[in-house]
């Protein structure tokens, strides 16, 4: 038994953890939270150009043909260092659902340009406040022809296509994919909670798309990816609360109060212990989720909800209280609190919310269980 | 047990009710009322003006400061009668917030320690809304530390020279003047060197710089001081005693800071009512009915608690540091309420666009703004500490920097 | 506006406490709780000599004929001392709902018996795991005699009689009367979390039953009964959580651990203030609550559920950190800690469970705003 | 990242499976496999001697004490080996709980500090169960202040008077011998003044008197010394060593207790799957999903991590103090869950009557017992302390105590 990564992943993350200390720092961070971009261009470019994009993607496409451990790794250094990029949207869903159910010319269209980072793709599915179901998609594709609006779309200002739920004529639903450059298709910037990964509004009106997929398996394609993302966002989440952990840590020890650190406070160290405990079970939650995608278990469902649940809790725990830890400082804008903060409401979101990953949990432990 | 005036509150109330039906602005009422966790946005209207100008009718109708003094510019009322103008007064309320540090904290300050002529000349333009006050006490090395602080004063002549850095003023550039504590004594134990003045924002070698915040607003404020001169005879209380004069501050601080906070109940469980989750109503769903009930009860909780100190106050006892609850549990429930309604929405709960998100955005402005609340004006650990030692009499934290002269205390 | 209880109320609390301190100590309590007696019948009857028990019968039937507010003063001396005694449900509950519903003959048959204390009522509404509802409830009366079993009654050992939901011939549910003593009835004791309260387990085989209130309306007579205890509950429980917070708080002053007392710990010390906001809370609440049911205010049934899920959660919290403070001494039978963790346990559900009060509070809610 | 084991791990695995196939007690399987909270209950066999058969097989096929050295007594066996040998050995295990302070804890004690003719004395009985140890550390003055200990042990001769009390002694009333504790010297600070014994517990003047618990049982005592003699070569390390010497065994503990502590999920999800609410299973509200998800993921979080723990070892690392998280997360959870479930039968819940209660009462007897797993082994405050200290690095809580001699220390 080994339920750890192996050496040559290790060596994986301290070359990712390198390369984002150096061009991810928190002010590439805070230069898309504060500008007009949606995200970091040269960052993007340089993950393309390090293989970190195409890590899971097999060598025949363009990528490098490793497995989802490694991109496990990767995930889990973006989320410490809150890259501004649309890593999640364009390599866990865009490029997993081609990956999974493009034909052979979709997927030699696409996912050699996804892996160097060329192109970017993103998933359209919410239309509007609430959880995302069968029942809650109104677009429609009558003729190979998009109608209908998505809000809000992550990354969709950064990307060159969507990939876009919708009813499929008198079917149920199906995923298309859009040209988000091409005809009928109108875009605009959406102010969020984290404005360091920006997000769209997008209204189509007969834009031309091309099905992925079968036609009438939309919703069921969309589980199993949200699941695969799922564990690859549970790892940015833990990535984030470790970072957030070592920083209130790191001010506790330093920062004097009643002439002494306030780490000796037991009130801060047992606020950070807890912090410690959430961070851990999730670290664990998520290798869990790691073993199932990577090993394709069966369990990938109930593996992949414990991940996701477990690791929104701990970053946002982490997330709120190295803001408690370092007081009044900690609510400014200068201090990088605000960025972890944000990040963890944030990716709580993206998804689907917690309420709605419990619900799926439960569920499938008592699925697994009568089975 | 009855939430019934007496005739004397009765005729009070009438009285406010009359004044305030007849003068007070009703074309801004619908703005206000609206008004949540921004700044206030009023149509068409300055609302430093605004503010202004209603505080000074209410001073020129004696309305303006009840429970201060009436040669002072106040009403001299009962603690009754404030809360009875207060729930009068309503949404109108929302006006006085760029006085509140001014005439909770500050002016009673000067009360206690200033002379008599000073009273005299300083008080009623505060009252009046005229003159707005600051004060000038954290700084960054300081935080809940508030002794810990290091703005120096030093005597030259009839003048003390100030140098140093405070922070979290609030509204510093709209004032004109401030109470400001000082170390005047490096040497002796900390919280015996410290020596308050007040003093005039505009004099030379003050300098105030906004600190923006998470919530993009920059409501606080840096204030620097080099070489900034203050006449002796502004100084508050004796030279050392300045901790004893922050004292009567504080504590009035916290009758200010712990009244009313709004927990987002009423706006969730609005809002629960209205959201649709696909399969009804959210409040029709057990997980969310249990958040629901558990809400409901803390801020009915501190609803009543808020009863029984106006009832202890009526009674003429002091509100005691029993109020920090206040702040610990409304600054916890309205992250925890934030949270869940973003989630509730699902994706859609990132969407703070005031022009697209839903319930106006309220929900996300909460969440990027309760981290403050629970720090600002004593964090929740300081106020735990507040209850276990002033309340239940638990022995105070170990303070190895008791006995220690200032200098000597170490540093980050 | 004055949201306290008045002078005179404050007396009869100083009297109540003096007279619960001398009758019922812990080792009183400890007495039922080893024992075989399912109450303290000594202390039975002196509540009942003390006029306690009949503070709010009206003096036409040997009570008192105080209010409501008298009886929240003693239910919450009571609720501080644990007294082992058949109060919530011969007085909160039986004789509060013969002076709601019961006929003339029927008043004057029993209150002046409950208002000494000569004769014991009991509710018997649980007839298994799950919350009591109109569908839960088999227990049926067909020509005045009743079959069925109910289990646990609360003081069902204690009672002389109980007042029993059944599914009355055709129609839906009504209350009625039955002699405990009677024939048709078999009882037995039940091992409970606190055998401080006794409970039964009942069986009835056409036992005779004399109906109580109109027919059909046993659902709402027992809704509307459990708001008037609820309120009256949640005075004991808040009782009961202020002294186990003062418990705990004596111990953290006086157990010194590493040369200090264990109260100068801000680990003890911010676990004994949230026990301390809990309990503010709860008591604000209780007090809303006793403000509705004194006044008859519409508010009634919003007011009983918060001051129940209030009181509850706060209960229980003390009870818990009561032990977590004492340590492992707080976990023998010898310290007085399990006395009051036991009760905090018991009163959660012994008027139904907190999430059933949860839900009702919120239907409640609601329906007051839509109105 | 994966489950399997290496080819030398299935070797193991393969011999261990077939070793227990073949020898276990299959006729006690069902009832050690319904054992929940209460002790062990076995129809028809007396629990020690039932223990004791196990055992005594196991080392006599060399199956016991796996991690002992070969000449006292075990295996020599590999961390990994032993985590194995648990999951082969299955519900059996329980078999060994009588000698789990023995073996995970006196024994590695003696094995560090005994003499080479002791070690070979003491301790192959003890591996063979035919000998029952028990540790006497904890005082009723001491707590989580373990060196607070006050028994003392004063030299007569060539032995030592131990005058005294200990407590929370598990199965003292079982044990032949004990590791015992005592401070040797008070007029210095008190880690200093502690010397390590051990001794016959049939030694003239040992009373042993059991402690009810809040859940009725008396799984712990007091035990009390009055003048009982122990030879010095019963001593273990130098006099004023006991501290050090104590560390060994504490180490030790946290090795031992940290792992597999149950949470009661599995039961509970068992639970509201079965239960009905009177609309549906209890499994299909989302207030129960809502927290049956929470627990899940604490439950699914502490198998993984104590799956990375054995991972560590079997590279070599040495399990540090994130073990404390187990208990730290279990406790707490046990003991929510077992308010929920009662919550959901309603009034029902109170029932914990064996014969009648739902699911055979385990939630109550979970209530009841999940205060003391709470405390025991190091309360939760502790084990945070622990966490925050020896995992993050922060400062020691400031030690009043730390250089004062014993006798000089305050007491309550």
């Amino acid at each position: 038994m080994n339920f750890e990564f192996s050496d040559e992943q290790q060596q994986l993350r301290d070359t990712a953890r390198r390369y984002l200390a150096d061009h991810s720092p928190s002010v590439a961070v805070r230069a898309v939270l504060e500008g007009e971009q949606p995200y970091d261009t040269a960052l993007w470019k340089g993950l393309g150009e390090m293989g970190f994009l195409g890590a899971a993607i097999p060598e025949e496409f363009g990528g490098l043909g490793l497995g989802y451990l490694e991109l496990c790794v990767i995930a889990e250094e973006l989320g410490r260092s809150l890259a501004p990029v649309p890593m999640s949207s364009s390599i866990y869903l865009a490029a997993e659902l081609i990956k999974a159910a493009g034909s052979g010319p979709q997927k030699t269209a696409w996912l050699p340009k996804l892996a160097s980072g060329e192109a970017i793709g993103c998933l359209a599915t919410s239309e509007g406040p609430g959880r995302v179901s069968e029942k809650s998609i109104q677009a429609r594709v009558t003729g190979d022809r998009l109608s209908g609006a998505k809000v809000p779309v992550l990354d969709g200002m950064a990307a060159d296509f969507a990939i876009v739920a919708a009813r499929d004529g008198d079917r149920s639903l199906s995923l298309f994919i859009v040209d988000l450059n091409g005809p009928g298709v109108a875009r605009q910037a959406v102010g969020t909670i984290d404005p360091a990964r920006g997000q769209a509004s997008i209204a189509f009106d007969n834009a031309p798309a091309e099905r992925l997929g079968a036609a009438g398996e939309g919703f069921s394609l969309l589980t199993e990816a949200l699941d695969r993302a799922a564990v690859l966002t549970a790892f940015e989440q833990v990535g984030g609360s470790d970072k957030a952990l070592e920083m209130a840590r790191d001010y506790a020890l330093q920062r004097i109060a009643f002439g002494r650190p306030i780490g000796s406070f037991q009130a801060i160290k047992h606020m950070l212990a807890d912090m410690y405990v959430a961070a851990t079970l999730a670290r664990s939650n998520a290798y869990y989720g790691a073993w199932a995608l990577s090993t394709g278990a069966a369990e990938l469902g109930v593996a992949a909800a414990t991940a996701r649940v477990s690791a929104t809790k701990a970053f946002q725990l982490c997330g709120k209280n190295n803001i408690q830890v370092h007081g009044g400082m900690g609510f400014t804008w200068a201090f990088d609190c605000h960025l972890f903060y944000r990040r963890a409401n944030l990716l709580a979101l993206t998804l689907g919310g917690q309420s709605e990953w419990e619900d799926k949990l439960v569920e499938r432990l008592r699925r697994r269980n009568a089975a | 047990m009855n939430f019934d005036d007496t005739p004397q509150e009765a005729a009070f109330r009438a009285e406010a009710r009359a004044w305030i039906d007849a003068n007070a602005p009703h074309e801004l009422l619908a703005d206000l009322e609206n008004a949540g966790f921004g700044g206030l946005n009023l149509s068409g209207v300055d609302p430093m003006q605004a503010m202004k100008a209603w505080q000074k009718k209410k001073f020129d109708a004696g309305w303006a400061c009840l429970h201060w003094p009436k040669d002072y510019g106040g009403r001299g009322a009962t603690p009754i009668e404030r809360v009875i103008w207060g729930q009068e007064e309503g949404a109108y309320g929302k006006l006085s917030g760029t006085f509140i540090i001014g005439h909770g904290m500050c002016g009673p300050t000067l009360m206690a320690w200033a002379t008599e002529e000073q009273k005299r000349q300083y008080l009623p333009p505060m009252a009046a809304g005229e003159d707005i006050w600051c004060q000038l006490f954290s700084e960054p090395a300081g935080g809940s530390d508030l002794a810990g602080l290091r703005t120096r004063a030093v005597k030259d002549g009839d003048d003390w020279v100030i140098n140093g850095q405070k922070i979290w003023t609030s509204g510093a550039q709209h004032c004109q003047y401030g109470i400001l504590i000082t170390r005047t004594d490096p040497t002796v134990p900390k919280h015996k060197g410290l020596t308050m003045f007040f003093l005039d924002m505009k004099s030379p070698g003050v300098e105030i710089r906004p600190i923006k915040q998470v919530n993009g607003q920059s409501g606080f404020n840096e204030v620097y001081f080099t070489d900034v001169r203050i006449p002796d005879a502004q100084r508050l209380g004796a030279v050392g005693q300045g901790w004893t004069v922050s004292l009567t501050t504080l504590m009035n601080e916290r009758l200010t800071i712990g009244s009313g906070m709004p927990t987002g109940f009423e706006e969730m469980f609005d809002f629960c009512c209205r959201m649709d989750t696909g399969e009804g109503p959210a409040v029709d769903d057990k997980a969310v009915r249990s958040k629901l009930a558990d809400w409901a009860c803390r801020a009915s909780g501190l609803k009543y608690t808020g009863m029984r100190a106006i009832s202890a106050l009526s009674r003429g006892e002091t509100p005691g540091p029993e109020n920090s609850i206040g702040k610990l549990v409304a600054g916890a429930t309205m992250q925890d309420i934030a949270t869940f309604a973003l989630d509730l929405m699902g994706q859609y709960g990132a969407v703070s666009d005031p022009e697209m998100a839903a319930a106006q955005s309220r929900f996300q402005a909460m969440l990027l703004r309760s981290p403050a609340t629970r720090v600002e004006g004593g964090t929740d650990e300081i106020l735990r500490n507040i209850i276990a030692e002033r309340v239940l009499g638990l022995p105070a934290d170990i303070r190895v920097d008791k006995d220690v002269p200032f200098e000597k205390i170490p540093t980050a």
